[in-house]
């Protein structure tokens, strides 16, 4: 044993069967009220057989879930530092208000005169969201970062088919999340690829040499999934607006830079951020999320509808202008998740937003400091949030990212974002945010020097980890070759 | 400030390490042009209690509150909740994980989605089920463009115009810039779908049917199924109210070939809307046309069963714009409250509750024809169904609205034609007192 | 390993240092209001140095508590057989019950007039206690079953000392609990203690033979702690009685007779119940309790004051007789402890927990008569919630009920109460309670079966356990040698 | 019924197996004359929802509900609680597991207890503190019983009339049908305990003072200890509000001997007096005597750090009758709030939390006094004080009522002496405007 001190620890845990391996036919898990009306006859050729779920107790179901929780890892077990991700800390007092009853029972097409409450977090929401971003047109609807995107780039067609000018191209720098093809390509746009310049960065002559009339715009995330800050952005986004596109902005790294930049003054255009990271929403086993849109005054005519406005005291929904690309949702997008939000947003205030950042950004860039003697940086520059590894090293002692992220479980952390961005071999994609605090950084800094020198010492620790999490590695390709998605 | 625990000192400190003077040199690669003028306009930071306050403050501005019976359903349902659901999804493990990119330590979110995946599957009495879409509106979405990829060179849906309008906005919107085309499809006297025209339209790839439809009438999925199949078009159902099919047969045995939904009713609350929950399936075949997540089961080295997100080359994050969908993060919490909500109802709970719901409404409609008003469509339905009065309501909706009851929506601004019509929902929640106190107020 | 399929496996935890090895000066964990008010100075001869507390952040305190209690064991994570305890699943809604605003933040001065709700539920409470027990009088002060105890040791003093008798011991039989010598004399009264007869029970003659003008009565714990009915109760009550004397009930195991036996039929004149076991309201760590006492109506003036008594529709607080024995409680007892009992009896009404005293004793029975082949039954009569075998067998292979208890842990169990009742050796006291369904005190047996096997095949496996749990055997020795009481 | 999982025909099964024919059967060692006639008399059964609107109701019953601003102390404080204390406590691993008995598969607890133990000791400059007595008045009598056999022979206690009423009360029936006797010492006129008697009543075991007492004043702890100690009694504090020695000098450094008090303050709910928390201190040289359950510091076989209960022949369940005390289960859960809480606020917060209580009571008595309101005692105090109204208070108590405030406790029945005086208490939870729109109340 190393004479590092390792969060990691053997443990009991309990195993678990599936829901259908246990229960018993009778057994009730949750009441059903007693009827107080005559039962009703149904017609028989519209009657299904029943549903063949299991039975189970209260009991039942209380332990099969306190179970499987055990078999997990969160924020709240120790540090997550997904790169691209930004799992923060998520206050607990942020719960509690998104349980309010009031709030949380509402239904979504009551009068606006009927919901003042809700529709004033929606209203105020939208305004600090174009204050943080200096853009001033907010739609809430979008349900995630990517639905976001997808918004964005159906204004993007609005606006192009409003100057009827047919564009079906789109710029996508090769470090962009997948996301950003996948959304563009949704609206029909063909996304070229732009190749990043040396220090990771895009420059000016590349965008310059592809960008034209056939261009709808460029989608640039800023920070970049390397952590580093697009310093030619405001050179690209006039390019880019001198053929007549426009710039998106990917704002899922906003957590580097609140306070710091304004995306207006970038040249941005759209932009969509993820509050269910930069905003430290729970959004356990993968949502939900929230990926509200940003938009300059010319765009805001093409936002979807509704969105809530104020007059006076009053807040209504407001049905928009025709340009509208319409609804992208049933109804206000995860409002529990902007709830949230908006409960973190008073908490922080301006203040401590900024700092957030400032505290995001030293952490990542200390991380960066003390480990790049022994892992090599993917890009020696100045980092925000997160900063990016290669596998360069490790290669030697035939170890792969992999098993480094495995070694990681082992030793109680939840592993980097791994093999992305593709551009950088093994990537290894460290993201710590602010809510980490400095000696559990340097014992993280401490554990991963660990392991590289175990990859030298003792490779198979590494090569057969994780051997204390409750499953040893599990066969990802026989899942795929032969697919068993239910039981 | 408590989330941000450095103090001066480690500030200091770690500066020193990365060889800045002050928190402000960390930015230095960001170009004065882009630079943030000035502090945020946002309101002064709140403590914990002044937040409570503030948030008291906002429940107050609600006029109708959690105390208020809201006979409405059109796609958002009040269901009892157990507070044993409340209790064990709160719990951080779950909470405040994030997608099971590491299966070997997310083991409890991955079995969590694989059962409610097969949960959903046997529900629905489909062959596969996804991780979730962000709601039933996207789903419908996400439902047309895989029925255009797998019907290949075809270019138009056709979309029953009793599907909730919201979804078909959403649908619209999605296939907009697209070279794709949505027709919509009349309804009946009945309320329920006519496809009479569907052969005329031509070159469909896919139909989609709500049922219960947005009328809450129980559309005759059979028939529907045999017609659409007829014309060598995809089968979709949509859904609002899955509590249905514990009544209602379900889209599977109909021969539906793609069903998407809103799982909502399943522990959520209403939520002005959101956090929602999208349901997604599809017959086995289709698998690979799939958007959205899925965790399927494996083994590990020792040969234990597992769980690992699995098909992920049908997915954006490895097959970039050539992906079945954009979808990244879904509505991962709302899967495993849903999943725990099928589990401690069970089979047999599901049904009865249903049928609760279904005889509920019954009741409620035999109150109201005593009191002179119409049933709009004879159809079965199960726990909606629209009425027209022989006065005007309003006045009566505004009586009620002060007895804290909200008697159902008026449809005029989703159909011109049915204007001044009321759709309405009881559940397991309205007490037959309520129902009664509605028809009381009815003018004969 | 054996084909038996055991809870227990292993799993992945994270160590964590205790609170002021973590933190930093100047970390905050929670929200100290900004002053509205002026400062005001404070006497320096009295001011204090200030308290050396750690400063932590929210995530350090929550991330600390998350940890630890991944180190745990409850109810909610598994099968929890300890004898005397019930330990029965503690419903999920009685603690949403518990926390309403409302009842949850009353002052307990108020005046009456002023807090109704609480005092309705103090009120019906006593009168469900009532009905259960068959003791009409009730007071729900004592915060525990030993304070109970004690109140009723206090009554039986305040009753002699009304009759003016001077007494000063009382019987208590070989099988009572540690708390009912300890609770009797704290009244100064000299416990005799009184040998179960052959088959673990009273018998009449040897409560005949040492009954005296000098006896204060007995202490009964009826079911008994070996799980066993004190059929000659009555007889015992009389010969008691006849004396002069009191009979206290120890209602600790009354999930076992809810609906099955009236405690005053039975001769009882004073008994305690301990609604944190019988009444399911969640206790972790050791409390807090809720012990109730119910009395006779001629005991009635005895107790402590005061009581919630009904008046027409309003309900006050009476301050009771002179002869009450005042009071033992600051204010109310553990109040919140009574809600949640409140609302597990009207969840339940009289049906269910009567079922589930059926049910509870069906377990047992169940596990008395599938495991007696394999360890040996203290005594072979019919049991009650909870049956008692010996060590008897283990020792042939020398292995104590103590390696039997820690192989349970590693096998996912929390182990049976273990050496008591006294009287048998090495005693091992399952109580499955109702809440646990057949197939999991199938896999129970299972498991127990499977260790009285390995005891013989593969000793060591029983003496190193626990292998699995965060830490191996721990030192009871050491820990009393050289006190360390703080850190 | 969900919480009995056992359906008929398990229950038939395992009939088979114990040989009984039906449930009633296996009572059949209970004899006729023992049975339960009939069926208990209880309410029908409620489901999940019937009893959370019966809740309501009962919520709606209390007059005065958490909207309103009670001015009283007394024993039960009104602070803010954070919601990651009710978060994390409500982790089931903590809340349904019991006495740590296997110490192998209870560190959580174990760890948790002995640092609360520690922070005790912190808090109050003891040696040792143990897990928990039930309250602060049980804690008192306790450390009155624990005075008493330290000191052997002597047969008398002396304990403050300053001392909360309701635990002389506990302490007084505690000792009733023993062969000891407590005798009260009067408070003079500062507000303060007057021992000028003391030496006079002899042979006293042990003295019990409270500080800041139930008037709020601060007790010259120093002084006291050197004269109780004077007597060769052993020295007792008490207290309510634990909060005070974040500023206040604790008794520890005042000399204290056995310490014992109320932590409701410490992140409990005011909850109608319980589940309250009755911490317990003394010094090292009395641990053998102490009651109550004691965590210590050990190793396992690998030498690794973990703790275990210990001390236990001190204890009911080993010594019996000659336990230190009768006590079993205690107030764990508490002891893990408060400890949370503790460990929240921190040193620094503690510290900045007290003075902002004090800040505000001595604005308070300002406002007062400028209404010509006298504060009977000139003492230092704390969070609370004794005031004196030029006119009949209670037509203004009647006012401020309406206006959601409850100004405060009317002493008469406690201190008959004191009658028509109100005891008043503010924490960080008075806001200005509460206490100027009492003093506004109050007619000059
Ligand atoms: C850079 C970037 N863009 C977009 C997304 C997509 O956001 P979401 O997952 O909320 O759809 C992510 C999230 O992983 C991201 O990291
Ligand atoms: C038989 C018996 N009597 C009395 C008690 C004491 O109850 P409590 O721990 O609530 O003080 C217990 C609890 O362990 C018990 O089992």
């Amino acid at each position: 044993m190393s004479t590092t001190n390792i969060p990691g620890a053997n443990g009991i845990i309990q195993n678990e069967p599936l829901l259908w391996e246990k229960g018993k036919k009778g057994r009730r898990g949750m009441c059903v009220p007693a009827s107080d009306v005559p039962e009703a006859r149904f017609p028989a050729e519209l009657q299904g057989q029943g549903i063949d779920f299991p039975d189970l107790s209260e009991v039942d179901v209380v332990r099969h879930y306190t179970r499987l929780s055990q078999w997990n890892y969160g924020v709240d077990t120790g540090m997550y530092p997904l790169g691209s991700c930004t799992m923060k800390y998520n206050p607990k007092i942020n719960e509690k208000v998104a349980s309010t009853p009031q709030l949380a029972a509402a239904h979504p097409m009551l009068a606006d005169g009927l919901v003042q409450g809700n529709l004033q977090i929606m209203y105020e929401l939208q305004e600090y969201l174009a204050a943080i971003t200096g853009l001033p047109g907010v739609t809430v609807q979008p349900a995630a970062g990517a639905h976001g995107e997808l918004t964005g780039m159906l204004i993007f067609a609005a606006y192009h088919k409003a100057k009827n000018s047919k564009r079906n191209k789109i710029l996508i720098p090769d470090t962009a999340h997948g996301t950003n093809p996948a959304s563009a390509a949704l609206c029909g746009y063909k996304p070229v690829p732009i190749k990043s310049g040396p220090n990771g960065i895009l420059d000016i002559q590349s965008i310059a040499a592809v960008m034209d009339e056939e261009t709808a715009g460029i989608m640039v995330t800023n920070p970049n999934t390397l952590g580093l800050f697009e310093t030619n952005i405001r050179e690209i986004a006039e390019i880019v607006h001198a053929k007549g596109g426009l710039v998106y902005g990917d704002g899922a790294n906003l957590n580097a830079v609140m306070g710091i930049i304004n995306a207006r003054k970038c040249g941005v255009d759209v932009m969509h951020l993820n509050l269910h990271k930069t905003f430290s929403t729970p959004h356990g086993g993968g949502g939900p999320g929230a990926g509200p849109v940003c938009v300059t005054e010319e765009l805001t005519r093409y936002l979807p509808a509704p969105r809530a406005v104020k007059e006076g005291d009053t807040y209504r929904l407001d049905y928009g202008r025709p340009e509208s690309v319409g609804r992208v949702h049933a109804f206000h997008g995860n409002f529990s998740v902007l709830l949230r939000a908006y409960s973190y947003i008073r908490t922080m205030g301006a203040k401590n937003l900024k700092k957030a950042s400032q505290l995001a950004v030293l952490n990542a860039a200390y991380i960066k400091e003390k480990l790049k003697g022994t892992l090599p940086l993917a890009y020696n520059r100045p980092c925000m949030h997160e900063c990016v590894f290669s596998d360069a090293l490790l290669q030697e002692d035939k170890i792969s990212t992999l098993d480094l992220a495995k070694r990681l479980i082992d030793c109680g952390y939840h592993p980097p974002t791994i093999y992305f961005p593709l551009v950088v071999h093994g990537a290894i994609m460290i993201e710590p945010t602010e809510t980490e605090c400095k000696e559990d950084i340097d014992q993280f800094i401490e554990v991963v020097k660990m392991i590289v020198r175990e990859a030298k010492e003792n490779p198979e620790l590494l090569r057969q980890a994780p051997m204390r999490a409750k499953m040893r590695r599990l066969d990802e390709t026989l899942a795929a070759r032969h697919p068993c998605l239910c039981g | 400030m408590r989330y941000l625990p450095h103090t001066d000192d480690e500030i200091e400190a770690m500066l020193a390490v990365v060889g800045r003077k002050s928190l402000e040199e960390l930015f230095c690669s960001v170009p004065d042009a882009c630079r943030y003028e000035g502090v945020m306009g946002l309101p002064e930071p709140m403590d914990e209690w002044q937040l409570t306050a503030h948030a008291q403050e906002l429940a107050e501005a609600m006029q109708v509150d959690h105390t208020y019976n809201v006979l409405i359903g059109a796609g958002s349902y009040h269901h009892n909740i157990p507070e044993t659901i409340r209790t064990v999804m709160s719990r951080s493990e779950f909470l405040t994980a994030y997608t099971p990119y590491q299966p070997e330590m997310a083991q409890g979110t991955l079995q969590g989605i694989y059962e409610y995946q097969t949960l959903v599957t046997r529900l629905l009495g489909m062959d596969v089920a996804n991780a979730s879409i962000y709601d039933g509106a996207s789903a419908l979405a996400e439902g047309l463009l895989m029925g255009l990829r797998v019907a290949k060179k075809k270019a138009k849906v056709a979309v029953s115009a009793a599907v909730h309008p919201h979804y078909r906005e959403v649908a619209r919107a999605y296939l907009e810039p697209t070279c794709y085309e949505m027709v919509e499809l009349p309804v009946g006297p009945d309320g329920r779908t006519d496809l009479s025209g569907l052969a005329a339209i031509g070159d469909v790839a896919a139909v989609a049917i709500q049922s219960p439809n947005f009328f809450g009438v129980i559309e005759d999925l059979l028939t529907l199924g045999k017609d659409i199949h007829a014309v060598r078009a995809l089968f979709i159902t949509s859904f609002t109210e899955p509590l249905a099919y514990g009544l209602v047969k379900n889209p599977g045995a109909c021969g539906a070939d793609i069903v998407c939904g809103e799982g909502q009713s399943f522990g959520l609350p209403r939520s002005f809307g959101g956090a929602a929950l999208g349901m997604f399936a599809c017959r086995d075949e289709f698998v690979r046309n799939m958007p959205g997540r899925l965790v399927g089961q494996t083994q590990d080295l020792d040969g234990k069963r597992g769980f690992v997100l699995t098909l992920s080359t049908r997915e954006q994050h490895i097959r970039r714009e050539k992906a079945t969908s954009n979808i990244c993060s879904n509505q991962g919490i709302c899967t495993l409250i849903a999943a725990m909500y099928m589990a401690s109802l069970g089979g047999s709970g599901l049904g009865e509750l249903a049928r609760l719901n279904y005889s509920k409404a019954e009741y409620f409609k035999a109150q109201l024809r005593a009191k002179g008003a119409k049933i709009v469509f004879d159809s079965p339905t199960f726990n909606e169904f629209v009425v027209e009065f022989k006065e005007e309501f309003r006045p009566t909706y505004e009586r009620l609205l002060a007895k804290k009851i909200v008697a159902g929506l008026e449809l005029g601004k989703y159909y011109p034609e049915h204007k001044g019509r009321y759709l309405f929902c009881v559940t397991e929640t309205a007490g037959k007192e309520i129902m009664d106190a509605v028809a009381g107020e009815v003018k004969p």
